[in-house]
């Protein structure tokens, strides 16, 4: 298998005050795999993804993607470029409905949205792809309700979806099943799997089983800094992260 | 342009800002803390103003009528909140809009029903009439100085209250999450009608202290509010000290615009037009800043940090 | 049929106290005719402008269209006067000033079917202007709201002073006036001017002296107003203490203790029904009722007869309370302005006195503009 | 010590909980499991008048809770780690503590700051920054330790475990064990169904708005429940 | 049931102004021109603020600027209509361009206050410019010039403002529900996701501004030839304040919410200020009720959405 970087971080550097929450991080991500960030409470890995994504800019450090540095290009431009991020904490349209959520990042997927005149939640070229992606989180059903009045563990289906609906290439994802109840999460395991090697993956998560399960490579970031990474059995073992972070969960 | 004109200016300019802050604390308490647009507030500026007119007119005492007119505004304040306000937390800011135009109306008509259209004039004691001679031989209005002192210690006060003590930490904590806050077993509800009320006084505090030089008069608070929200946002919503500083900065522009701007006008134009051209510039002047500090700090000289 | 009067004035927002004023004047004059002109009775309708020209001619719209009256009359300001104009003239009433009295309608907009019961916004001034000359006043700062009857005013006094003008501010006017005149206080006073002049009418005026006195400037430089220490500013000086007022100057085409039979009638009647002194807007709209009724006999009832009432009102053939006088090509009267001083009457109570004659038979200077 | 019998709330017209009834006794931990909308928040913030039910009755040590607001809810003892964090965030770490403090249920040695700083060192070094400043797992911390610092006789924790580091997710549930021994009684909602059949002495079962089981840890591992079905587990 | 209501006012405008000539109450066509060009303006703004969540308080400047590009050419003599429509559509759009560039970059009760600052500088500005009234105004005589068309009648002058607020509402359908729309409306909702969807919304936002402002310069145009006076004060931001209240009132959002809001707001007025001049106490009382009862304004409440 061509070992092909898609996504490269060089010394990614990024301080709030006097907090350094990403420091000097560098790591690749193949194309097609699933690698997965865990880490501490607190470690970096939200800002690392916020900074991947573009929400924030960092204070040194190169992003780059296909070979091509973004690190200085705003969201939408990533976002454009193959790279869609999920949030660890739920970020939906709340008064529109699940449908339009899913509409909207078809639509950005679609890219022409100077359209003034024709209506766009008739548009087979918008419906039937936003559809698909309710159908494979199995939110369909909720796809009249107002985006505000499903509940949590919902709301984390339509994250997912949204992100899987604007069909990336490099899909970063914040803690996907958090609120998740074990049913949704195994389910919503098999989707992801059944994406493996279709997309690439960054994934941030603190169940273990998810990761283990999911994961080709890990990396360990503790207070900023990569402390380990390999595989998911090296990591395992790897005995400062058993300490650092994972306790006994992994014996 | 002599030294002494512009420390004169200066002061005059610290006064009106002082009165500024006396306003704006009340709107960036209610406004950034409970996330409630009151234009409003410029009515409780008017009752406190008339309050105090007629409690001196009773009592014979300006600083009794005071003493009184205070408590008896945060009442009034306290019945608004309980009767409308308290039902508009969880709307967007668009129905505070409306609703406190709303009462902004009744506000002016009861007024008017009340005292009637002519203005409520108030006797400033004899101490508190004449001027007083200041170092550099600087004459100064007594009562422009007190307004300047009582304004300075109400800041210092509300600092501590709001970021200092439990009940300011409850208050916030409140205005972010009332659902959240209850659970904990705090009663958002009193809080919330305390802080309003506060606001009121600090607007009718600003109210008592104007109406001595121009009178209380329906619809007194209608614009300087405008001015008032102009502070807030220039200092940052919700933010005491931003509120502060932009107050003292507005207070200073706005005086000196209004001594000095025809001058410089009439360096570029006729004296004619620079005339009649500089007083609608010196009122622009503010919402120039406004846009200025916007255009570089969306979020206003000292914006709350956020993630 | 009836008369139908359209009465456009400020009722609301604190000038509201000027239109009650009007208001009062109107209704007592009313009663005084008994209610009837020319054996037809009298229907008032009264609109408030709420002090914004535009709402003025929107009213005036109403009254034309809707309410299709003879007469429009009132207007304090005059910015609403000029915005109102054209609806009422095209509408083919008659148009009559109760106060406002700006340059332009003086002279090129004059119009056969306006009439003024008042006087042309300059005149007043330039009666101020001379009375600082007699007083042998050199120098001179000026200040007025800026609007068309502020600028009116300060061309006034600049037309007849003889001395140096020294400074000039125009403060913000409208709904949102300015009335905090720290900034331009502290500059008269470093301008070394001997004396101010000043033309704030309304409440304006009560803020503008109570802190000419508040920043002592009474031994700094004298003042001298016009429109601005009257009947309505008064009770509340008085209530303020404001006693630097007393004896100040000021000059104007009437006065409460001007002796004719009609002022005397009015005067009092007003002092009785409404327990105050009258204000001269109060003066003008009492004879603006009279100016009509005289019209309105002159052509025994005939509402119909346009040039029958113009023809009347031009003789100003009726008991007015400044006494005889005579319209002007363009329909604004030729008068008498007065030194009023500002004095505690027999009860104790502020009003103004006439002092001397400054102007006979005047006519403002725009009547030569006017192709009439 | 609670008694809710059924409970039912709508939301506008959506009915979503149809006759809720579960039981909590003195000292009691009590595990409440469902999948994603089966209604557990909804029972919760009912508790809590957060949401308003419609029928049902809610006791208390012998109170109806129903009809009261909020505050005096949790002023009888009521403790809540919300779902989705809510910590406050315009206020400090510290402040987020300090504001919520109060000893409602008359503990003797109540929480403070510096105890909870103990357990959450991870807090300690951001005590004076904003609430929102954190990472997801700093603000869930900062909501456990803002319910303890209410010192409860009840503690509801729905899904309190979500975010959080399994090292992490350790200490607390060795926290709420060290409670339960103390005497409190808890009410929790989490997914980790193992973890909770550790702490907690029976169970509820929610779906679709009704309780479909209830029984004690024993019995729920013991298969007594249809785990599968209503868990997927 | 608000869609009802709309067509059906729609209805009784496309008839009534004849009716009411025939009555002989040529009066009423004068409300109704103004209510349709007002109902114009505010469903303009409602595209921008109901749909897209900006909160312009500084529409009004707009209509200003629309009245002045006919009343300044008219001032020198330059009467063609098309002219002034051209003047009215460029200058309108041009300044909402350069503000909207700054103004979008704030959020929330900022955007609010900075696009109120800059219509403010508009009024000032024209307050300052005496050849053009300054604050007195400008007297229109005579009304723009279109060939075939003499707007110097009432009838005929009205049925072109009637067709520009069909036009206006036309488009503002569309443009709601087409893809366009849909960014505008997202980005309302959380633009945090809009942006990591890979929207630039800024241009999206910008795009809308403008076109908002471009239509309502229209109903500026139409209204100052309607008024045949024109003055700042229309710009004032009490007259934006009222702008805003027509959409709130009628339902922000909803196609005809502005039509049913301008409708209600003028009747209202109308009625009331005949009836008393303490008008504004009913008319208070009205506009909170309204909003503390009524969610999503009267067409919330026709859809039967209650507070
Ligand atoms: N905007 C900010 N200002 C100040 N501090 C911040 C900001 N954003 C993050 N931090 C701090 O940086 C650190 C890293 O935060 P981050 O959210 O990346 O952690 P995380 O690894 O995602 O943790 P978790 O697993 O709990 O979600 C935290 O300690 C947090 O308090
Ligand atoms: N604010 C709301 N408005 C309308 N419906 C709601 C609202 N909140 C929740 N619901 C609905 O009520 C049902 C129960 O929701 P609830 O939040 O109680 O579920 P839950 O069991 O807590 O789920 P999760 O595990 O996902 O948090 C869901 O179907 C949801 O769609
Ligand atoms: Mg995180
Ligand atoms: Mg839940």
């Amino acid at each position: 298998m061509a070992e092909e970087a898609l996504l490269q971080v060089e010394d990614l550097k990024k301080s709030f005050g006097g907090v350094t929450a990403v420091d000097g991080v560098s790591m690749t991500v193949r194309r097609g795999e699933v690698h997965a960030v865990i880490g501490p409470n607190g470690a970096g890995k939200t800002t690392l993804i916020s900074l991947l994504a573009g929400e924030i800019g960092p204070d040194r450090g190169r992003i780059l993607l296909g070979g091509r540095d973004i690190a200085r290009q705003p969201a939408y431009a990533r976002a454009r470029l193959g790279l869609a991020r999920s949030f660890q904490i739920t970020s939906v349209v709340p008064e529109m409905r699940v449908l339009d959520n899913v509409l909207l990042a078809v639509l950005a997927r679609d890219g022409r949205s100077f359209r003034f005149w024709h209506p766009a939640r008739s548009d087979p070229a918008l419906v039937r792809p936003a559809e698909a992606a309710l159908e494979r989180v199995s939110l369909a059903h909720a796809a009249g309700e107002r985006a505000d009045a499903i509940s949590h563990g919902e709301h984390r289906q339509l994250e997912i979806a949204m992100t899987l609906a604007a069909e990336p290439e490099l899909l970063l994802l914040d803690e996907p099943m958090a609120g998740m109840s074990a049913e949704e999460s195994r389910r919503m395991t098999g989707i992801l799997e059944g994406l493996k090697g279709e997309k690439t993956m960054l994934l941030v998560e603190h169940d273990m089983d998810v990761v283990f399960a999911l994961a080709d490579r890990i990396d360990v970031l503790v207070g900023g800094r990569i402390a380990a990474s390999g595989t998911p059995e090296a990591v395992r073992a790897d005995e400062a992260v058993r300490r650092a972070y994972l306790g006994d969960e992994a014996v | 342009m002599d030294a002494g004109l512009v420390a004169a200016q200066l002061l005059n300019g610290l006064q009106l800002g002082v009165l500024l802050f006396l306003l704006a604390s009340g709107l960036t308490l209610i406004f950034g803390i409970m996330d409630f647009v009151n234009l409003a507030h410029g009515s409780l500026y008017m009752v406190g103003a008339y309050l105090c007119a007629e409690l001196t007119d009773a009592t014979g005492s300006f600083l009794l009528a005071v003493a009184l007119a205070l408590p008896a505004t945060a009442l009034v304040g306290a019945a608004v909140e309980l009767l409308v306000v308290r039902r508009l937390y969880r709307r967007d800011h668009l129905d505070h809009v409306l609703a406190t135009f709303g009462l902004i109306l009744c506000f002016d008509a009861l007024v008017q029903m009340i005292w009637g259209p002519e203005g409520m004039a108030i006797r400033l004691p004899a101490w508190a009439d004449g001027q007083q001679h200041l170092p550099g031989g600087l004459v100064f209005p007594t009562y422009r100085l007190l307004i300047i002192g009582a304004g300075l210690a109400v800041a210092a006060g509300l600092y501590v209250l709001v970021v200092r003590t439990k009940l300011g930490m409850r208050i916030r904590a409140g205005a972010s999450n009332p659902a959240m806050a209850g659970a904990l077993g705090i009663d958002i509800g009193r809080l919330f009608t305390l802080v309003f009320a506060l606001g009121a006084v600090m607007a009718g505090l600003a109210g008592m202290m104007i109406a001595p030089i121009t009178e209380a008069s329906i619809g007194m608070g209608n614009e300087i509010i405008i001015t008032a929200f102009v502070v807030v946002i220039v200092g940052g919503i919700g933010s005491i000290r931003g509120a502060f500083v932009a107050a003292l900065l507005i207070g200073l522009i706005d005086t000196m615009g209004r001594s000095f701007l025809d001058m410089a006008l009439k360096l570029a134009m006729s004296a004619q037009a620079a005339e009649t051209s500089a007083p609608a510039l010196s009122a622009m002047l503010i919402y120039i800043l406004m846009a200025a500090v916007l255009a570089f700090r969306p979020q206003g000289l000292f914006p709350p940090k956020t993630r | 049929d009836k008369v139908r009067i359209g009465f456009v004035t400020t009722l609301t927002t604190p000038a509201g106290v000027i239109g009650r004023d009007m208001q009062d004047a109107v209704n007592l004059a009313i009663q005084d005719i008994g209610g009837k002109m020319g054996g037809l009775e009298v229907e008032l309708i009264v609109e408030d402008d709420g002090f914004k020209p535009e709402v003025g001619k929107q009213k005036t719209d109403k009254l034309v269209k809707q309410d299709d009256v003879h007469f429009v009359a009132g207007f304090i300001w005059s910015h609403v006067l000029l915005a109102s104009r054209k609806s009422a003239l095209d509408g083919g009433k008659f148009l009559i000033s109760s106060n406002a009295g700006p340059s332009q309608i003086a002279g090129k907009l004059c119009h056969e079917n306006f009439f003024s019961t008042s006087w042309q916004n300059d005149q007043t001034p330039m009666a101020m202007g001379e009375v600082l000359n007699q007083r042998g006043v050199k120098s001179l700062y000026v200040m007025a709201p800026n609007y068309a009857a502020g600028k009116n005013m300060v061309a006034g006094v600049e037309r007849t002073f003889k001395g140096e003008i020294l400074g000039k501010d125009m403060t913000k006017w409208g709904k949102d006036a300015q009335l905090d005149f720290s900034a331009e206080l502290a500059k008269a006073k470093a301008s070394g001017a001997e004396a101010i002049f000043v033309f704030y009418p309304g409440k304006a005026g009560g803020a503008f002296i109570r802190q000419y006195q508040q920043a002592g400037l009474q031994d700094d430089i004298a003042l001298y107003t016009v429109f601005t220490v009257d009947a309505i500013a008064l009770p509340n000086l008085q209530k303020a203490g404001m006693t630097g007022v007393l004896g100040s100057l000021n000059t104007q085409f009437w006065g409460p203790d001007l002796d004719t039979p009609q002022n005397s009638k009015f005067v009092s009647g007003f002092k009785k029904a409404y327990g105050r002194y009258p204000s001269f807007y109060a003066a003008q709209s009492y004879d603006t009722i009279f100016l009509i009724k005289s019209a309105v006999e002159a052509v025994g009832g005939n509402l119909d007869d346009m040039d029958g009432m113009r023809a009347a009102m031009k003789k100003a053939d009726f008991p007015s309370v400044r006494g005889a006088f005579r319209y002007g090509n363009n329909h604004f009267p030729v008068q008498n302005f007065y030194l009023r001083k500002v004095v505690e009457d027999a009860d104790g109570v502020w009003t103004t006195t006439v002092i001397d004659t400054v102007l006979k038979d005047h006519q403002d200077v725009y009547a030569a503009e006017c192709k009439m | 010590m609670l008694r809710i019998e059924g409970l039912e709330v709508f939301y506008g017209r959506s009915q979503a909980l149809f006759g809720v009834s579960l039981e909590v006794g003195e000292g009691e931990a009590i595990g409440f499991m469902g999948r994603n909308g089966m209604g557990k928040t909804t029972t919760v913030n009912a508790l809590f008048g957060i949401v308003r039910a419609a029928t049902g009755t809610v006791l208390f040590e012998g109170r109806e809770l129903r009809d009261l607001p909020s505050h005096l809810i949790a002023r009888l003892g009521l403790g809540l780690v919300p779902e989705g964090r809510q910590v406050f965030p315009n206020l400090t770490v510290e402040e987020n503590l300090t504001a919520a403090a109060a000893n409602r249920g008359g503990r003797r040695n109540p929480w403070t700051a510096a105890q909870l700083f103990a357990m959450f060192p991870e807090l300690e070094a951001r005590r004076r920054h904003m609430g929102n400043l954190l990472s997801g797992g700093e603000q869930q911390m900062l909501a456990i330790g803002r319910a303890l610092m209410t010192n409860p006789k009840l503690l509801v924790l729905d899904e309190a475990t979500e975010g959080l580091a399994p090292l992490v997710r350790r200490r607390i549930w060795a926290c709420l064990a060290a409670l339960k021994a103390e005497g409190h009684a808890i009410l929790a909602i989490d997914r980790h169904v193992p973890d909770l059949a550790r702490l907690a002495d029976r169970h509820y079962i929610v779906e679709k708005g009704r309780i479909v089981w209830t029984g004690s840890s024993a019995a729920l591992a013991g298969g007594g429940a249809d785990l599968e079905r209503w868990l997927g587990v | 049931m608000s869609r009802r209501v709309g067509w059906l006012l729609l209805a009784l405008l496309a008839a009534g102004p004849p009716l009411a000539l025939a009555a002989g109450q040529p009066f009423y066509v004068d409300i109704m021109t103004r209510l349709v060009c007002l109902a114009a303006a505010a469903t303009s703004l409602n595209f921008i603020l109901g749909h897209g969540g900006m909160i312009s308080f500084g529409h009004a400047a707009y209509i200003g600027i629309g009245a002045y590009a006919v009343g300044i050419p008219a001032y020198y003599g330059l009467h063609d209509g098309w002219l002034h429509l051209l003047l009215a559509v460029c200058c309108s759009a041009l300044f909402a361009l350069a503000t909207g560039v700054i103004a979008l970059r704030t959020r929330g009760v900022y955007f609010i206050m900075i696009t109120m600052a800059f219509a403010q500088m508009v009024f000032f500005a024209i307050v300052s410019i005496e050849e053009y009234g300054g604050d007195d105004g400008l007297v229109i005589d005579i009304r723009s010039e279109f060939p075939l068309l003499d707007l110097e009648d009432g009838l005929t002058l009205y049925y072109v403002c009637f067709a520009l607020l069909l036009g206006t509402l036309y488009l503002v359908h569309r443009l709601m529900r087409s893809r366009f729309g849909m960014v505008i409306e997202g980005a309302k909702g959380n633009e945090r996701r809009m942006a990591a969807l890979g929207f630039a919304f800024y241009r999206h936002r910008l795009a809308a501004y403008t076109l908002a402002g471009a239509l309502c310069g229209l109903s500026g145009a139409m209204l100052g030839n309607f008024t045949n006076f024109i003055s700042p004060e229309m710009m004032d931001w009490t007259r934006s304040g009222e702008l805003i209240f027509m959409v709130v009132l009628g339902g922000a959002g909803a196609l005809f919410g502005p039509l049913i809001g301008a409708a209600a707001f003028l009747l209202l007025e109308e009625l009331l200020s005949g009836w008393t001049v303490y008008w504004q106490l009913p008319f208070g009382v009205l506009l909170i009720l309204v909003v503390l009862f009524a969610r999503g304004g009267l067409a919330g409440l026709l859809e039967g959405r209650r507070g």
